[in-house]
């Protein structure tokens, strides 16, 4: 059973995977145009598609941390492009609701990001997906999806009293929660 | 007790990590309770009767045809009396907000012991402690070895614990709901009529409180939230959230007979979400985010700002059962506690299930 | 509560696809087969195949050959992406019994070899990826498209040259066609100019032929003067609402004498067909070859209408047929399909005040000088300045003026080039003037475009290839002494490397081409989608460019962007094509990704009742419960996600078959090890 | 009472555990008693909105959520500095007083009522409700039943919901009653003093006037000299919703009265490592361990503590049933308030409790008579920044503290709860001790009836561990293990697990 369930390569380094949300009618292009264009991304990436970024439930995301992504990019058409309109929007205010209630869960704002992405940005996306895994990378993974619990505390019941350090996920959040 | 004659079916009524709220709800079944008592035997009631704990060990397993399990998974006695309990029980009913999501004490999922700790027994306020004593399992008093219960790292509701036959949710229960559920189990336990499928919840509706709302409701847009002591006077009649307060209703189950909107509070969402619905909260926010009316990044984080405490607005009964099941310091903290010997021990966890190399949450 | 899987419910196939080295070369395919045999036989998995070609007749016959012998009931494909292939494969699945919604295709060549170079990871990735078709494939359900009959009306929307195609294929086809013009008449912004590129015929001589077709077509039903208020619907069986404004003569008796327009003492600059340089009355009909030869009297600047008296049109009319007690109507009519012929407006010059528009009086606009340059002009094709009678010894000519600039459009406008061109060789036609282009690059791709650019570069237009930087009248060099009246056209020829002060008489600003001003109303009150600058978004701008978004609705012409006379002829005449192919049909079927409410469940909470833009969510007041229009729903899922009872649900997306995606996506690790799941988080014992 | 074997004891829930150790005489040399849970609220209540605090500190405890839900209310008035309209307070306490008569009658007929009214001796499957209705008839049962639906349903008609209240609000209620619910109020508020007469006139007729119940009250085996505390009116009679705290001394000596505010000048909380609960005690006087007297920190917080505080009662029935209660059990002049004599014998809480259920029957009567009462006037809308507040009501196991701190949006940084039943968790140690000692001598148990009498001896307190742990009042699963000075076990005894 690896330490970190999610990434543990044969070369031991933390390699996060990452789930992306896309919409059928841009994002998801965009990646078939990557693909066509042969534009080369990290491979941490793992593409959900659904018909509209409209259609994202908090619980997808939700699921996904639970299940061991160290991090979720959400993908729509850029605001007034939207291919239904408007709904991009509605994922747009799901998506800042959603960040406030994972921010107080522990969850860094890096670790949830939205992407907005037409259908002929390819290279964009491709370059954005990048981005977000190395900043993942750098925080290293999340806790769930059965990341490594620290020894001195796993199992335990009896605990010294807590020193005055906030512990690192309260730090990391001191810019969403200021 | 041991007069009732041993064909009617045997109840148990047990409580865990629980308020005693939900005896307290079936005890006010008032005159009811007399009906109840003589419909059947009551093996196991601590809240009630004398109750010897040695018999139930005793009992041959599955001799209770009935255990109302009460209260969340706080303690390494909760867990082992779910292991004894969904032993010696045909039908185990995960009874109350607590068994099935957690309820207000699952909020501690926000914070590791040393925190909890810190907060009871840490010195300062009233609490007089400069050497930072903390209760302790096993301490060896000058007499002595003194044992208390291990306090584990997270609280778990019953199903995450042992498998769960039915559920019967609310803060408490409603006790005419709790009648008609006990009502309809003792019927197909009996055989003169159809116990409910395996799994689904009794007691309670499949919709959500706006639908036994009384309240009028328009085509719903939020151009901000309020807090309900900020308002004057609250339309009486008018849908509380169209009014800016942050009520659940819409994705809380339904079964309570919309009591606290009645009563001009909003719904806190203690009978948890509606029917299939993987995680409340989830569920919640994308319904009041979906109808936030503004289309710009800014004006939406004014009016979000009109919602406090996120979390606890969106996970306040359920966030021991939610997907995350609490904060990430607490996950990262926690290995189950399996004291030895006791049934976790024996049966780790998903050992069971078919392909353990890919069994997930889905089940859940 | 307690559901541990008992044993999987499907028989699952699934089939990696080499296709050639594309994905083979960075992904083990055999890799990836066998570890899906095995691992994923716990989801149902019978069989794992590879082939160099799925697509192929003998990959699909593979597929088929399975459903058969071996039961499958799910099929997962993994090959490259579904917009790509799904048709095929779906096909391949019902040609087998097999309803096409339970085989789903997932990209690892899009979205895996194509993009990754790391074999190892590759290989792992598709592991996932495959597991997460596996996982989904089980959630699905067998699906029946849905079937709407088609009216065989169709509404065209604009009576422009890509309107009147449109229009005229479909009538001719034998199907009745609405036809709506804002203006007097139809006939676009094709009907003002005088010669067209690169051929040089006349615009009037090959589309007023086409306008009277239409004006006299037995199928064609003509609103001008009109506009559509509201559409409502969905394909098949639209109703649009048509308001017709009051043209105050009564088009029944009118025989389009003209009497009333020549007696009409007012007389009113013309900004629309005259482009602001010619007069008309306030009784007119635009052009002498107007559709319908009905004239309109413009209220606001008729003087019976201003000061209660005049009535010189009614006195003089032979037939009787002013009526100034006329008021707007509305009629609705049903249709089966739309089109919409929008066209563009003309980008306004005074925002490039550099350029003097509106300051110097004689720089003109592009189409200023289409009107000045045809016979039937303000000034009978005469090329004058302002004063109307000078006539320019040097003219400018600026290209791109609004577009292919940051400040204003980054788009190019696609005629600027040939019409600069094309004005360079008309001015050499009818004057002695030396003609300067000033220009970016020359685009002229057309079919027989750059023979044209060679022949106007002949007949000795002078081309400098920079960036005008200003147009003035200030002289500011010694040797501009004199120049006086003059414009200077200040440039940097980056040919020659140098600035460059040029005086010339006149100037020519080839503006670009803008959305109509009311583009975004117009998209919403179609239910349409348009790209942030305005234009119609296609459904795919190669595959399916007259299409939009929204089922029964078309685009055709410049309302989709700049273009040409043909392409825009070639939309119309396409986006007919597309209609009356359904037409035929007499029905046609919609994917069934639709949502639909569990009454039971729904509890009237009005959460989704503003989400949705196709106004397919209907409340029932009487039984407090919302209902999906399944024909007006397009399947976006917004409502789905935001139902708080999970009352809401979706096909081909529901919540089970995201979940269950997600859950096989996640189930491999980047190495492609089975992930270890957090004990917490684990499923409970049973 | 059946011997029952021994079970490893962490394998029971809720158990309240008591360990006995004996000296090498055989006599007892320490006893503990140990409470097994912890929720946390204190930790997760922070970082939620105060007025949320209303309902979810209900769920501390199913049995008395009303006086959670009271204090909490309160608290949150005090951090907002808000004065909720007069209607708004009167409507509360009339809730209030409808759950102490239900709690009272709860308490006395279904869970110590058996003690008294079966008899301690009687076979335990008799020593319940049941056994009660069968010796006071099934009328008296019935009118047992019919008190706590009526007063729950008075819960229900102004708390919105009979258990977990939710109409508090910073500032008041969230809505008033109707003149048909007002009606059906003063109703059951006539009946319960009718049946706070009933049950007083019970409790001569049984325990009084039985010498053997009368010695017990009165005798040496259930006496404890400790302070006693209380919240009184301005007039120094008992009040339950709001007044200022009065402690006296064992001997009757004002210790001190203070606003409720001040609380921490007063209490402090000690930390054992063997026991999840914490042991208040008096802060000027200090921790001395587990003992009496005048010179120890340790004091109750209970009906017989508040009649011991106060000068009397505030209505008619109830101070009558106060004057004999002196009369009967400390007859002459005292150096307590009002002159009286102080009475330290535990079991006098049940009569105690049911002169405070007569009070609270007709406290009800006059609030709902008020005319004031059906007003709609029931909210005020706080204006200035909240910052920090104590709330304080007397619940039926003793003082209930709550005090929040608040950021300048309201959101709770800190909290600290001084829970009923825990002011007396030190004395219902030493009562237990006490019966112990009594009991076993030379390492011998006197008598069957040891784990019943032990029993009554924290039954009378009443805890409701529902506050920390998940009992019901009274119903302590108990386990007595007595072990010899080598700490072998000598004796196991156990019942209610």
């Amino acid at each position: 059973m690896s330490a970190h369930p999610v990434a543990a390569p044969l070369d031991g380094a933390f390699e996060p995977v990452i789930l992306g949300f896309t919409c059928n009618w841009c994002s998801y292009r965009a990646a078939d145009l990557a693909g066509t264009a042969r534009i080369k991304y990290p491979p941490n990436v793992r593409l959900v598609r659904l018909m509209c970024s409209g259609r994202l439930d908090p619980a997808f995301v939700l699921s996904a941390f639970a299940q061991g992504a160290d991090a979720v990019i959400v993908s729509g058409c850029w605001p007034g492009e939207c291919h239904y309109q408007v709904q991009n929007l509605k994922a747009l205010k799901r998506f800042q609701l959603l960040r406030r209630v994972v921010a107080g869960l522990g969850i860094e704002p890096t670790r949830l990001q939205l992407v907005w992405a037409s259908a002929a940005e390819g290279q964009r996306l491709a370059n954005e997906i990048g981005r977000i895994t190395e900043e993942v990378r750098a925080l290293g993974p999340l806790g769930w999806g059965g990341a490594g619990a620290d020894p001195a505390v796993a199992g335990t019941t009896v605990l010294p009293v807590r020193e005055g350090a906030p512990p690192p996920a309260e730090r990391d959040l001191a810019e969403v929660t200021a | 007790m041991s007069a009732i004659i041993a064909t009617k079916p045997r109840l148990a009524m047990y409580w865990a990590a629980s308020c005693g709220g939900c005896d307290i709800a079936v005890l006010n079944l008032h005159e009811k309770i007399l009906d109840v008592a003589a419909a059947v035997e009551i093996v196991f009631w601590p809240a009630v009767m004398d109750a010897k704990y040695h018999d139930v060990e005793a009992m041959p397993d599955g001799y209770i045809d009935v255990c109302l399990f009460s209260g969340g998974i706080r303690s390494s006695e909760n867990e082992e009396l779910a292991h004894l309990l969904r032993r010696k029980s045909k039908v185990l009913i995960a009874f109350g907000s607590c068994a099935n999501e957690g309820c207000i004490p699952g909020l501690a999922n926000l914070s590791t012991v040393p925190e909890i700790f810190a907060a009871s027994y840490g010195d300062g306020n009233s609490t007089v402690n400069p050497d930072g004593v903390l209760p302790v399992p096993s301490w060896a008093a000058p007499q002595g070895e003194l044992h208390i219960p291990a306090f584990l790292p997270v609280l778990r509701t019953l199903d995450q614990v042992v498998p769960v036959d039915y559920s019967v949710p609310g803060c408490p229960p409603e006790s005419p709901r709790i009648a008609e559920a006990l009502t309809a189990l003792l019927a197909g336990l009996t055989g003169t009529g159809p116990l409910p499928p395996s799994g689904s919840v009794v007691g309670a509706g499949v919709s959500t409180v706006c639908d036994e709302c009384t309240r009028t409701r328009n085509v719903k847009k939020i151009e901000r939230f309020v807090r309900i002591q900020e308002v004057p006077a609250l339309d009486p009649t008018l849908c509380l959230l169209e009014q800016g307060i942050p009520c659940n209703g819409p994705a809380t189950r339904d079964g309570c007979g919309a009591l606290c909107p009645a009563a001009g509070a909003q719904c806190i969402g203690c009978y948890g979400a509606a029917d299939g619905v993987v995680d409340y909260g989830a569920r919640l926010m994308s319904a009041f985010a979906s109808v936030v009316e503004a289309d710009e990044p800014e004006e939406i984080d004014r009016i979000l700002d009109g919602i406090p405490d996120p979390v606890g607005q969106m996970y306040r009964f359920s966030l021991a059962r939610s997907l995350l099941r609490g904060s990430r310091t607490v996950l990262e903290a926690d290995r189950p506690v399996v004291p030895p010997g006791s049934a976790a021990a024996a049966a780790p966890v998903g050992a069971a299930s078919p392909e353990p190399a890919l069994a997930g949450a889905r089940g859940r | 509560m307690n559901t541990q899987p008992v044993g999987p419910r499907e028989k699952v196939g699934v089939y990696i696809c080499h296709c050639g080295s594309n994905i083979a070369g960075t992904v083990d395919v055999e890799a990836v087969r066998d570890w899906a045999a095995e691992n994923l036989a716990g989801h149902g998995v019978v069989i794992a195949r590879d082939n160099k070609f799925m697509c192929s007749s003998t990959g699909q016959e593979l597929i088929e050959k399975d459903i058969e012998e071996l039961g499958l009931s799910r099929v997962v494909v993994a090959a490259c992406s579904p917009h790509m292939h799904e048709k095929t494969f779906r096909g391949a699945c019902a040609r087998a019994g097999l309803n096409p919604y339970l085989c789903e295709l997932v990209s690892i060549r899009e979205q895996v070899s194509w993009v990754h170079s790391d074999k190892a990871a590759a290989t792992a990735k598709a592991k996932a990826v495959v597991a997460g078709g596996v996982f989904r494939v089980e959630e699905h359900a067998p699906l029946e498209p849905i079937r709407v009959p088609i009216n065989p009306a169709t509404l065209v929307v604009g009576g422009g040259i890509a309107g009147i195609t449109a229009a005229l294929e479909l009538a001719d086809a034998g199907f009745p066609v609405h036809m709506v013009e804002r203006e007097p008449s139809i006939g676009g912004h094709m009907a003002m100019f005088d010669k067209t590129f690169p051929t040089l015929d006349c615009a009037a001589c090959i589309l007023t032929p086409k306008m009277n077709e239409v004006g006299m077509h037995p199928n064609v039903t003509l609103h001008t003067w009109s506009e559509v208020t509201d559409l409502s619907g969905y394909v098949g069986s639209f109703t649009a609402t048509i308001k017709h404004r009051a043209r105050y003569i009564n088009a029944d008796l009118c025989t389009g004498c003209g009497i009333c327009q020549e007696k009409c003492p007012v007389k009113v600059v013309d900004q629309v067909y005259e482009a602001g340089i010619g007069y008309r009355k306030s009784a007119y009909m635009p052009f002498p070859q107007a559709v319908p030869k009905v004239p309109v009297i413009d209220g606001p600047n008729c003087t019976y209408f201003s000061k209660g008296t005049c009535k010189a049109c009614e006195k003089f009319c032979p037939t009787g047929a002013i009526d100034f007690t006329q008021q707007d109507d509305e009629v609705k009519v049903e249709v089966g399909n739309v089109v919409l012929a929008t066209g563009f407006e003309l980008f306004d010059s005074r925002r490039v005040e550099q350029y003097g528009y509106g300051r110097l009086p004689n720089v003109f606009t592009s189409l200023e000088f289409e009107r000045m340059s045809n016979a039937a002009g303000p000034t009978n094709g005469r090329i004058v300045l302002r004063d109307g009678v000078t006539e320019p010894k040097s003219v400018g000519i600026i290209h791109c003026v609004g577009s292919r600039d940051r400040n204003y459009n980054s788009f190019c406008s696609a005629i600027c080039c040939m019409q600069s061109l094309k004005f360079a060789h008309l001015i050499g036609e009818h004057t002695d003037a030396t003609v300067h282009n000033f220009y970016i690059d020359v685009r002229a791709p057309g079919k027989a475009f750059d023979e044209f650019y060679q022949r106007v570069l002949e007949e000795g237009t002078i081309f400098v290839r920079g960036r005008v930087a200003e147009v003035t009248d200030a002289l500011r060099l010694p040797d501009e002494a004199d120049q006086d009246g003059r414009l200077i056209v200040q440039v940097e020829d980056s040919l020659a490397g140098m600035q460059r002060r040029i005086p010339v008489d006149m100037v020519i600003l080839s503006a670009g081409l803008e959305p109509p001003h009311d583009a975004k109303e117009t998209a919403h009150r179609f239910g349409i989608s348009c790209s942030s600058d305005g234009w119609v978004i296609e459904r795919h701008p190669k595959l399916d460019p007259v299409a939009t978004m929204t089922d029964g609705i078309f685009a055709a012409g410049c309302a989709l962007g700049p273009r040409d006379i043909p392409s825009s002829v070639a939309n119309g005449a396409a986006a007919a094509a597309r209609i009356l192919g359904r037409i035929q049909q007499k029905e046609m079927s919609l994917e069934p990704v639709r949502a639909s409410v569990d009454e039971s469940r729904c509890s009237g909470c009005r959460i989704c009742n503003d989400l949705c833009p196709y106004n397919a969510i209907l409340f029932h007041e009487d039984q407090m419960v919302s209902e999906v229009n399944a024909a007006l729903c397009q399947g976006c899922g917004t409502c789905v996600a935001a139902c708080p009872a999970g009352a809401m649900s979706g096909t081909g997306f529901s919540d089970a078959q995201v979940m269950a995606q997600i859950e096989g996506l996640l189930s491999v690790t980047a190495t492609g090890e089975p992930r270890v799941p957090h004990p917490l988080l684990e499923g409970v014992p049973a | 009472m059946t011997r029952i074997t021994i079970d490893p004891i962490t394998r029971l829930e809720g158990h309240g555990k008591i360990e006995i150790f004996l000296d090498p005489a055989g006599e007892v040399e320490r006893t503990y008693f140990q409470v097994p849970e912890l929720r946390g609220f204190e930790q997760f209540c922070v970082g939620r909105p105060v007025e949320e605090m209303p309902v979810l500190v209900n769920r501390i405890c199913g049995v008395c959520p009303e006086a959670h839900h009271m204090a909490a209310a309160k608290a949150a008035d005090a951090v907002y500095h808000v004065d909720p309209p007069r209607p708004a307070k009167l409507l509360r306490e009339l809730l209030y007083s409808a759950f102490y008569v239900a709690d009272h009658t709860t308490h006395f007929y279904a869970l110590s009522g058996p003690d008294f009214v079966v008899g301690p001796d009687a076979p335990v499957a008799e020593r319940n409700l049941l056994g009660v209705l069968k010796k006071v008839g099934s009328d008296a049962g019935g009118r047992v039943i019919e008190t706590r639906r009526r007063c729950h349903r008075v819960v229900e008609i102004i708390g919105g919901r009979a258990i977990h209240p939710c109409t508090s609000v910073p500032g008041g209620l969230t809505k008033g009653i109707t003149a048909e619910e007002r009606a059906e109020i003063e109703e059951t508020a006539r009946r319960m003093i009718d049946f706070g007469a009933f049950s007083l006139q019970l409790f001569d007729d049984l325990i009084l006037g039985n010498p053997g119940y009368v010695e017990m009250i009165t005798g040496p085996m259930y006496q404890h000299e400790t302070y006693s505390m209380g919240l009184v009116d301005g007039a120094g009679k008992v009040n339950f919703y709001d007044g200022r705290v009065r402690i006296v001394g064992p001997d009757g000596a004002l210790h001190g009265e203070y606003a409720p505010a001040d609380y921490r000048e007063w209490i402090a909380e000690r930390v054992e490592p063997w026991t999840y609960l914490k042991f208040p005690y008096l802060r000027k006087v200090g921790w001395d361990g587990f003992t009496d007297g005048a010179a120890s920190g340790v004091y109750s917080a209970t009906p017989l503590s508040r009649l011991n505080v106060a000068d009397g009662m505030a209505t008619p029935n109830a101070q009558a049933a106060f004057e004999r209660f002196y009369e009967t059990l400390a007859p002459g002049p005292g150096a307590g308030p009002g002159g009286k004599r102080m009475v330290h014998g535990r079991l006098a809480m049940h009569w105690a409790r049911l002169v405070e259920l007569t009070y609270a029957a007709e406290r009800m009567l006059e609030l709902v008579s008020d005319p004031e009462i059906t007003s709609d006037r029931v909210r005020a809308v706080p204006t200035e920044r909240p910052t920090e507040g104590v709330g304080t009501v007397e619940a039926p196991r003793g003082t209930l503290t709550h005090h929040y701190w608040t950021d300048e949006r309201g959101i709770l940084t800190k909290v600290n709860l001084v829970v009923g039943t825990t002011n007396n968790y030190a004395p219902i140690a030493m009562s237990v001790e006490r019966a112990a000692r009594s009991l076993i001598h030379g390492g011998e148990v006197v008598g069957e009836g040891l784990l019943n009498r032990i029993e009554m001896a924290f039954r009378a307190y009443d805890p409701c561990f529902g506050c920390a742990t998940h009992s019901l009042p009274g119903q302590m699963p108990l386990e007595v293990v007595i072990r010899d000075a080598a700490g072998g076990v000598v004796d196991v005894r156990r019942q209610f697990c």
